[in-house]
């Protein structure tokens, strides 16, 4: 048995075997074998990985699949099935039924699939398997956001399928390296015109963009993510999405040149990157502002979710090979930080069954390590050191500065902000303050999922504390030296980053904060109805707490923008579409047949024109 | 009104175009390919003298076959669509005694028309259609003068379908004798008739055809008066 | 040309102006009834003029035989049988449906008899019953 | 110049799509219907006329180069017997439609339609 | 007439209906002929009880010179109707009176009562508009001062006088 | 000799004012005479050209024609008095 | 055993439905068996032909009554034909065995004839060789065709037969021109021989004379705006015949569309034509989505989406490419599976629950699971989901497309599949995820049927190599013109 195959599979079997056999304790540990064999097999081919890439082809259909593990592939493989070992662990906890571990479980293969492709049939069909998978699961428990999500996913597959189509029909080929050839020679031959080129472009962004959830293709995405099992959603937004960024990269590795050479350059920077960095940095700034805005913390991190791939679109967008790191590593530190994000929310819902801010508070004492480990999210997605998301974080803004582009650099920062300002409010509105009376039999969340949060909160500190890691394995893929330094230490030509040192550093910060809060005095207990402000009770019409329209006044700032929704656009377009549908079929499908009489002596009537004429 | 100047000004477009197509086949030209050869053969390979006979039942029988399925497909259909447990006749005028009377006498004589005209289809212009045509007139005629008149249609259905049956198994009895379906082994293996030709015992098996088919026409066209004239009684 | 093409001929010519005739009777004359009372006998007469003169013509050229004069005494008594009947049959629908008789017309004694007998000469209702 | 029979053929056909077009009896469009094929099969035999020789039974004289092509007159004999099929089948359509709408107009016949 | 045998009604139909064959065909070729009487006897097996009630009496020998007296005669008269019709038509007045006349006849056969009407609706400006029993109403192109009476027996007397009676001597012996 | 143009002629023109009899009506029945006169001419014109082109056969055709032109027209006419 | 016993591919379904006036005594129940039997027994037949054709690898010629082509009508059972008779008949043998339990309307043995002889019409249209044969059985199956969509007798099964027939008839009329002008100028009839001659035909007539046929034959093969009757027929029509409509009957139309087209490749105008109806085949694709979407009556929108594949498959058959034609014929048996499926599943689901409106679909999931499952596996494969049959002929197609060169067409045709995506996730969630209802028993027969074909969607989904390399030597046999004229053994006629 071939070993790309197992990881690629086993996934979807023990998924198929889960549910059909639906019982409580097999269907679990079929389910957790299933999702840990992809990590184990990865580990053991690292060696050979790193050496050469291990390939695999399958015949299906009258077309080759191609499968192969290089580096990058080993790569994003590896982020998923951590994330994806996390989430079963996860499911184990949250999920109660064989329906979940089958479909989440055939999107942990297809999202594998996807990313150990080496041509775009087999990359199409794990994709399609992926999304249906992943809709699957959002459909469970939520028609309108599963449309939603559906809709934009059938629109982007088959952008990618129309892309697909062309690059088959100019190219001859279904694989990448053919295609990535016959692109790099097709400069000079000139058969793909510049149109069609950024039609190509156009439709492989759509596609990729859906997934990545890119502004304005992004609107599935709050919806989708929060509308299903947060333990999956750990997954969805963590490694799945990861799928549309790995597509920006496909578009680089096998169109660059080409774009390159059609589209030149702008402002001494190539033109289609410009476009990614541009739709990066929106999405940054437009998904962190809506993420503050939220009031429920599904929500919130759904919108946290979209800025942050947004940052990796943007370190792609930059173009240069500090770019590439950065955004690599991003996805790294996405991936485990959100994940953990959601294992932790997932673990909240569970033990509350509460979703939104108001409802919560003070829940650190009584889910403690839940709450640490949402610190450690926490600290890692505020780009906090020593955590794995400063590392990315700071290697992004390196580059986007080395790269003279200072507005995005700007939105980095903005995003940076706006993020912080989120992630304080959960810290503040779930874990402290004034914890509501019907909460206070709360416990500490079941120990799968501790086990799925512990999974996925070591890399955090591991890779902050030695980011070198990364970057290590990361020069491996762009096959430089990229980023420069140690274990501990990131060099770049503008900067140098000391993980170590400043880890050093907060540890001794944090040992005296914990000090002086073990000693000094205690704060007093005051219930939630003591509530005063100036002696006056809070009137409902400007009720700002932490837990309440806490940014309302930023919301009342930005009115004029949030009036605009692409939410409501995309649905007035499906009302005003699905209108048209009827006015169409009313109108041509009218019932009488002397019409339709009339319709064949119209099309005689153009033969004949086009005869006579 | 406006609808209609449409319609003209379509039409006479279209009118034209089909006049330019037809302008490239000559009238009264002399294009034949296939028909020559018929023309030529056809006394010798199938006893007929009338060549568009020969062709009916014969080089082209299997046209015909299919025709008789459309017309038998028609008779099943307008007996299914109109067919209800209970029907009769619901005239409201009695044909005079000058039409009853017209109609016995000329009932026979129709029916014999009708046989003489599919009998001779291979020598003459007709064959199984007109002549199964004709003695379906024979049974209009009496529907027409007898209000309470009947067609025996359990038995016509019956017959239509046998000598049906028969057709396809004529076409068999070739596939079997002479290894092709629907080969004229009265005429080709047998050999019967050669020497008559022009007389009324030849042309292979195209009589056995015609009868069949005129029987079948006959039958058909009968049965689609009787269900079209017939009315549903609702109690 | 001899006795027999020089009489078919004139048997033919006789027949078609009865067929001018009759189409002009149809034209000139009132109302259906009367269309009727010109049309009918000319067309049969024309008919019989043409057919018996084909028939008797055949005769008298080379192609012609016996044959030829059977086959169109079949046809023409053929006609001479049914064409009555025909405009029997048709006069009468036009009378059942209620076409009124022209405003010049004299006298209806079937619409009296009708009137006398009691119905209106219709099948009694169950008249379709075996 | 077109031949009269064409023009007769064409113009049938004409004037038979032009009682489907306007018609809203649908027992007048079933006779265009009709017309329509009729002019079908009279453009068939012109088709196969040719001039100065007579029908394709080779009796009385007729050679196979006087008679004309057989092959129209047979796919014509074929086709009426089609056309009498289906005007037999749209007739007892209509009598049902008759039976359940109460109409023969085209534009109140209409319940399934969008 | 019911008591007419089935066989004496069944063989006039075949011999009518060989007659006919042998017309249509035109032939003595033994095939057709032989074919002919086949067919003859098969399809009057089907047919012979409508197509007659008097058998084989039909064929008596007087009836047969009657009817061969009857042809001119009735030819002559449908040319008389035609020349009729032919003044109505061409004349520039147009001259008709038309009206529907009552009759009676004394013919008691169907047959006879068929070729009554239709030997009417074939001369001189007349029509058989109905049959019922021994009455006939007969559309007239040009009705008589005399028929125009309110006597309902001297109308018939004259309408018959001129309509039917000219044929029914003929016809009283064909068919009875 | 005559000529076969002088029948042709006379026909056409009877055939012409009997179309214009079943255009004009204006009865139904109307119509229906008009429409039997023609098959009458019809008739008589299938046996003229059965001479014509010296076939005959032709002839049968003429028969064919006749009868079921006859039993057309009876159909119509009993179906206008309602003897259907 | 001799080819020519082919013949009995027409002969049998013939000679049953000639025979059925004789066994009306064996009562509804009898004649309904009697009907599963035959369509069984031609099922072994065609069986055999498949076997034979595909196992010489020769296509076979049957000609009837002897005569060598073209003097005779042969019939050429090549790679397509022997496929497809073989669906045709497996097909009317599902349903014959469905019609056992659904079909209640009387009078039985009329409908009996009627199913066997729009097999047998679909049959020969498939096989034929012979253009003005072709008419013919193409009238077969119109007329018959015509009477079962009015079979069930309601005003709105009249109404729709009535429309089918005008439009059909207007169709036939028109084929029936070109057949006449393509006549007149060439002299046979002989598809092989038109093929061969087709160059040397007088330009005009060429053109006008394939313009006619295409119009004719694209009212059967529903290409918009010619396929108006087609809903209103699929939906009024017996479910079962419904079912021999979507999965065989309008194929028979694509396929005499596409074997005539390629036939007359040497005409001038050819391309033109091509390109006429690849725009005719995009918009059938994006109109018939559009009118899919918001139907309340589940069979309706069933129609609609089966127009919208047809129009997919006259699209791939017009590229005018080998790949086109392969892609076509492959999504051809896919959408026969695949339609079959869901015609058969919501007939069911119809007379069980008293109608195809949506409302009866709620919770069907937990009602008829089986059936539920079944519809489910069918809608998700005529979205076009991967790892379902459909998706590969799909993406077959638009390759195909994209390489002629008509990525506008495939654009539209993707942005149209869009919205099927939508309207059967809307279905899909009705079954599942809306209403209630008490657990009904399913029929064993019909379930398996269900199942099977469910099956088969899934085996050709995850295992297309063998289909699709039939499609490919069925595709082949259309496109490869030069071939089929070699395989026909014409002789010489005339000068
Ligand atoms: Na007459
Ligand atoms: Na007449």
């Amino acid at each position: 048995m071939n070993e790309i195959l197992i990881i690629l599979f086993t996934p979807l079997l023990a998924g198929v075997l889960a549910w059909a056999f639906d019982f409580r304790g097999v269907r679990e540990v079929i389910g957790l074998i299933g999702a840990a064999v992809p990590l184990a097999y990865l580990v053991k081919l690292y060696p050979a990985v790193i050496e050469k890439p291990v390939d695999y082809a399958l015949t299906v259909g009258g077309f080759t699949l191609q499968f192969q593990l290089g580096t990058m592939s080993w790569y994003f493989a590896a982020v998923a099935s951590l994330v994806g070992l996390a989430m079963a662990f996860g499911l184990v906890a949250t999920s109660r039924s064989g329906y979940d571990w089958l479909f989440a479980l055939m999107s942990f293969t297809g999202v594998l699939g996807v990313f150990l492709s080496q041509d775009f049939i087999g990359f199409f069909l794990l994709w399609e398997l992926m999304t249906f998978a992943s809709f699957m699961m959002v459909l469970k428990r939520n028609r309108h956001e599963s449309l939603k999500y559906f809709v934009l996913s059938v629109i982007g597959a088959y952008a990618m399928l129309l892309a697909i189509g062309i690059l088959y029909a100019r190219t001859g080929a279904l694989d990448f390296e053919t295609i990535r050839q016959a692109l790099i020679i097709d400069v000079s031959l000139g058969t793909i015109g510049k149109g069609e080129t950024i039609l190509l472009f156009t439709l492989f962004l759509t596609a990729f963009g859906v997934k990545a959830g890119a502004v304005p293709l992004h609107v599935w995405a709050p919806g989708a993510y929060s509308e299903t099992d947060q333990s999956y959603t750990a997954f969805f937004s963590g490694a799945l999405s990861k799928a549309g960024v790995y597509g920006i990269l496909l578009i680089y590795m096998l169109m660059g040149y080409k774009l390159y050479a059609e589209l030149g350059t702008f402002h001494g920077h190539l033109t289609f990157a410009y476009v990614i960095a541009w739709i990066g940095a929106i999405t940054v700034v437009v998904a962190s502002f809506l993420a503050v805005l939220q009031e429920d913390i599904r929500k919130l991190f759904a919108y946290s979710s979209v800025g942050q791939v947004g940052y990796i679109l943007l370190a792609f967008g930059v173009g240069s090979p500090l770019g590439f790191a950065g955004g690599l590593f991003h996805v790294l530190s996405h991936a485990i930080f959100k994940g953990l994000f959601w294992l932790v929310t997932a673990a909240i819902i569970l033990q509350t069954g509460r979703t939104r801010f108001r409802d919560m508070g003070g829940l650190a004492e009584k889910m403690p390590f839940t709450f640490a480990m949402g610190l450690i999210a926490v600290l890692s997605l505020a780009g906090i050191p020593p955590m794995a998301g400063f590392a990315s974080k700071w290697l992004i803004y390196e580059a986007a500065i080395q790269a003279h582009m200072p507005l995005v650099a700007g939105a980095i920062f903005l995003g940076s902000g706006l993020a912080f300002a989120y992630v304080v409010r959960f810290l503040y509105g779930v874990w402290f303050g004034q914890r509501p009376s019907e909460l206070e039999d709360v416990k500490e969340a079941p120990l799968p999922l501790l086990l799925a949060m512990t999974i996925l909160a070591i890399p955090n500190l591991v890779f902050g504390v030695a980011p070198g890691v990364v970057t290590g394995y990361i020069n491996r893929i762009l096959m430089g030296d990229v980023v420069g330094g140690d274990y501990y230490r990131l060099v770049t030509q503008t900067g140098t980053y000391n993980a170590l040192l400043v880890s050093t550093a907060l540890v001794i910060g944090l040992a005296i904060a914990g000090l002086v809060y073990l000693y000094g005095a205690k704060a007093r207990r005051v219930p939630v109805t003591d509530t005063y402000q100036s002696g006056n009770p809070v009137t409902e019409e400007f009720n700002l707490s932490i837990r309440r329209n806490f940014y309302r006044p930023l919301a009342e700032a930005l009115e004029f923008w949030l009036r605009y929704s692409w939410d409501r656009f995309y649905e007035r377009l499906a009302k005003l579409s699905e209108d048209f549908a009827d006015a169409l079929r009313q109108a041509f499908y009218n019932g009488n047949v002397q019409s339709y009489s009339w319709y064949l002596a119209i099309v005689l009537l153009i033969l004949a024109l086009w005869g006579v004429l | 009104m406006l609808k209609r100047l449409l319609a003209i000004t379509t039409l006479i477009i279209i009118g034209y175009w089909l006049a330019q197509g037809l302008a490239g086949v000559p009238f009264g030209q002399d294009r034949m390919l296939v028909g020559k050869y018929y023309l030529e053969h056809v006394v010798e390979q199938t006893g007929a003298v009338n060549a568009v006979t020969a062709v009916v039942v014969n080089y082209r029988g299997f046209d015909t076959l299919g025709e008789v399925t459309v017309l038998f497909i028609a008779s099943t259909g307008v007996g299914a669509l109109l067919w209800s447990r209970k029907k009769r006749r619901t005239a409201r005028t009695e044909g005079s005694i000058v039409l009853t009377t017209g109609t016995r006498l000329l009932a026979p004589f129709v029916m014999l028309f009708g046989v003489y005209i599919f009998i001779h289809g291979h020598l003459t212009p007709g064959g199984g259609f007109p002549g199964g045509a004709t003695i379906a007139t024979a049974f209009l005629l009496l529907y027409m003068a007898f209000v309470t008149y009947e067609i025996p249609h359990r038995a016509f259905e019956k017959i239509e379908g046998a000598v049906g049956m028969t057709y396809v198994i004529v076409g068999l009895i070739g596939l079997a004798i002479g290894g092709y379906f629907l080969y004229d082994w009265i005429w080709q293996t047998w050999g019967w008739g050669h020497d008559n030709i022009g007389r009324l015992f030849s042309g292979g098996f195209i009589p056995i055809i015609y009868t069949i088919i005129g029987i079948k026409v006959g039958t058909e066209l009968s049965g689609i008066i009787d269900n079209m004239i017939k009315e549903e009684v609702s109690k | 040309m001899n006795a027999f093409t020089v009489l078919g001929e004139l048997l033919v010519l006789l027949g078609t102006f009865f067929y001018f005739l009759s189409t002009l009777g149809l034209i000139r004359m009132p109302d259906v009834y009367n269309r009727m009372q010109t049309s009918t006998k000319s067309a049969t007469l024309g008919s019989l003029g043409v057919i018996a003169g084909v028939g008797i013509w055949a005769l008298g050229t080379d192609f012609g035989s016996a044959a030829w004069l059977t086959k169109t005494m079949a046809i023409a008594l053929f006609l001479l049988m049914t064409n009555p009947i025909s405009a029997h049959a048709l006069i009468r629908a036009a009378y059942k449906r209620g076409i009124p008789l022209w405003h010049g017309s004299v006298v209806d004694k079937y619409a009296e008899y009708l009137e006398k007998s009691g119905g209106d000469g219709e099948t009694p209702e169950g008249g379709g019953e075996e | 110049m077109i031949s009269v029979y064409y023009f007769g053929a064409i113009s049938l056909i004409l004037i038979g799509l032009y009682a489907v077009l306007v018609k809203k009896n649908v027992l007048k469009m079933l006779i265009g219907l009709s017309i329509m094929e009729t002019g079908v099969n009279l453009l068939l035999v012109s088709i196969g006329y040719i001039s100065g020789r007579s029908a394709p039974i080779l009796s009385e004289g007729i050679g196979p180069n006087q008679a004309v092509d057989p092959i129209p007159q047979a796919l014509v004999l074929t086709a009426i017997v089609i056309g009498v099929a289906t005007t037999a089948m749209a007739l007892s359509v209509a009598i049902i439609l008759y039976g359940k709408y109460g109409t023969l107009n085209v534009e109140e016949i209409r319940r399934l339609r969008g | 007439m019911g008591e007419v045998s089935k066989a004496s009604r069944y063989l006039y139909t075949v011999i009518i209906l060989f007659l006919i064959w042998l017309m249509l065909t035109a032939s003595l070729d033994p095939q057709e002929v032989g074919f002919g009487l086949l067919l003859s006897l098969i399809v009057a097996a089907f047919t012979y009880e409508i197509f007659t009630t008097g058998g084989l009496s039909n064929l008596h020998p007087r009836r047969i010179a009657y009817m061969l007296a009857y042809l001119p005669y009735f030819l002559w008269a449908m040319i008389m109707a035609n020349i009729d019709v032919a003044y109505r038509v061409l004349h520039p007045a147009r001259p008709i009176r038309p009206g529907i006349v009552h009759c009676k006849t004394v013919l008691k056969s169907d047959v006879g009562k068929l070729s009554l009407a239709n030997s009417i609706t074939l001369t001189p400006g007349t029509i058989t508009l109905d049959v019922d029993d021994d009455n006939y109403f007969i559309h007239w192109i040009w009705v008589p001062d005399e028929a125009l009476t309110g006597d309902e027996e001297e109308h018939v007397k004259v309408a018959s006088e001129n309509i039917t009676r000219p044929f029914e001597k003929f016809l009283k012996v064909i068919f009875g | 000799m005559i000529g076969i143009n002088v029948y042709l002629i006379l026909i056409a023109i009877a055939t012409l004012l009997s179309t214009y009899r079943v255009f004009r009506g204006p009865t139904a029945v109307d119509r229906l005479v008009a429409v039997d006169i023609m098959t009458t001419i019809t008739t008589g014109l299938m046996v003229l050209f059965a001479l014509y082109y010296r076939r005959m056969i032709f002839l049968d055709v003429a028969l064919v024609y006749a009868l079921l032109a006859f039993g057309g027209v009876i159909a119509f006419a009993r179906y206008m008095e309602g003897g259907l | 055993m001799n080819g020519q016993y082919a013949s009995l591919l027409i002969a049998l379904p013939l000679l049953s439905a000639f025979f059925v006036p004789l066994i009306k005594g064996l009562g509804e129940r009898g004649i309904k068996y009697y009907l599963a039997v035959i369509t069984a027994l031609q099922t072994g037949i065609a069986a055999w032909v498949f076997q034979q054709v595909y196992s010489t690898g020769k296509p076979i010629i049957v000609m009837a009554g002897g005569w060598k082509p073209p003097v005779g009508i042969n019939l050429y059972i090549g790679h397509f034909a022997a496929l497809f008779v073989l669906i045709v008949a497996v097909v009317s043998f599902f349903t014959a065995v469905f019609s056992i339990w659904s079909m209640k309307v009387q009078p039985i043995d009329k409908y009996a004839m009627l199913f066997l002889l729009l097999m047998l019409g679909a049959t020969g249209m498939i096989a034929t060789g012979d253009i003005f044969n072709l008419f013919v059985f193409m009238e077969i199956t119109a007329i018959s065709a015509y009477a079962l969509t009015a079979y069930n007798k309601t005003g709105e099964a009249a109404e729709a037969s009535l429309k089918y027939m005008i439009l059909g008839g207007i169709g036939s009329s028109f084929f029936l021109i070109g057949v006449a002008l393509i006549y007149g100028s060439l002299g046979t009839l002989n598809m092989a021989q038109i093929a061969q001659l087709a160059g040397n035909m007088n330009p005009t007539v060429a053109q006008v004379g394939l313009a006619l046929i295409v119009f004719g034959l694209a009212v059967e093969a529903e290409l918009f705006p010619l396929n108006a009757w087609a809903p209103d027929a699929y939906q009024a029509a017996p479910h079962a015949i419904t079912v021999m409509f979507s999965a065989f009957v309008v194929k028979a139309g694509l396929y005499a569309t596409a074997r005539l087209l390629y036939l007359m490749q040497a005409v001038g105008s050819w391309h033109d034509v091509l390109k006429l109806l690849v725009a005719m085949a995009t918009l059938t694709v994006v109109v018939a989505e559009f009118a899919a979407l918001r139907q309340k009556d589940v069979k309706r929108m069933i129609a609609y989406s089966s127009i919208s594949q047809v129009g997919m498959i006259a699209f791939a058959l017009a590229l005018g490419s080998q790949a086109g034609v392969d892609a076509g014929v492959f999504h051809m048996v896919n959408h026969a599976v695949v339609k079959a499926l869901l015609f058969l599943g919501v007939g069911y689901v119809g007379i069980k629950l008293g109608g195809t409106a949506m409302e009866n679909f709620q919770g069907l999931g937990k009602r008829m699971p089986l059936t539920a499952f079944a519809l489910t596996i069918g809608s998700l494969a005529a979205v076009g989901i991967p790892l379902f049959n459909i998706f590969w002929s799909k993406v077959r197609i638009l390759i195909a497309g994209v390489e002629a060169g008509y990525t506008w067409g495939v654009a539209l045709i993707l942005g149209a599949s869009v919205v099927e995506a939508v309207y059967y996730l809307r279905f899909i969630h009705a079954m599942w995820f809306a209403g209630e209802g008490e657990r009904m028993r399913e029929g064993l027969a019909i379930s398996l049927i269900l199942l099977l074909l469910a099956a088969l969607v899934i085996v050709i989904g995850i295992y297309p190599d063998y289909i699709w390399s039939l499609a490919q030597k069925a595709g082949s046999d259309i496109f490869n013109v030069g071939q089929y004229i070699k395989n026909v053994p014409l002789m010489e006629v005339g000068a």
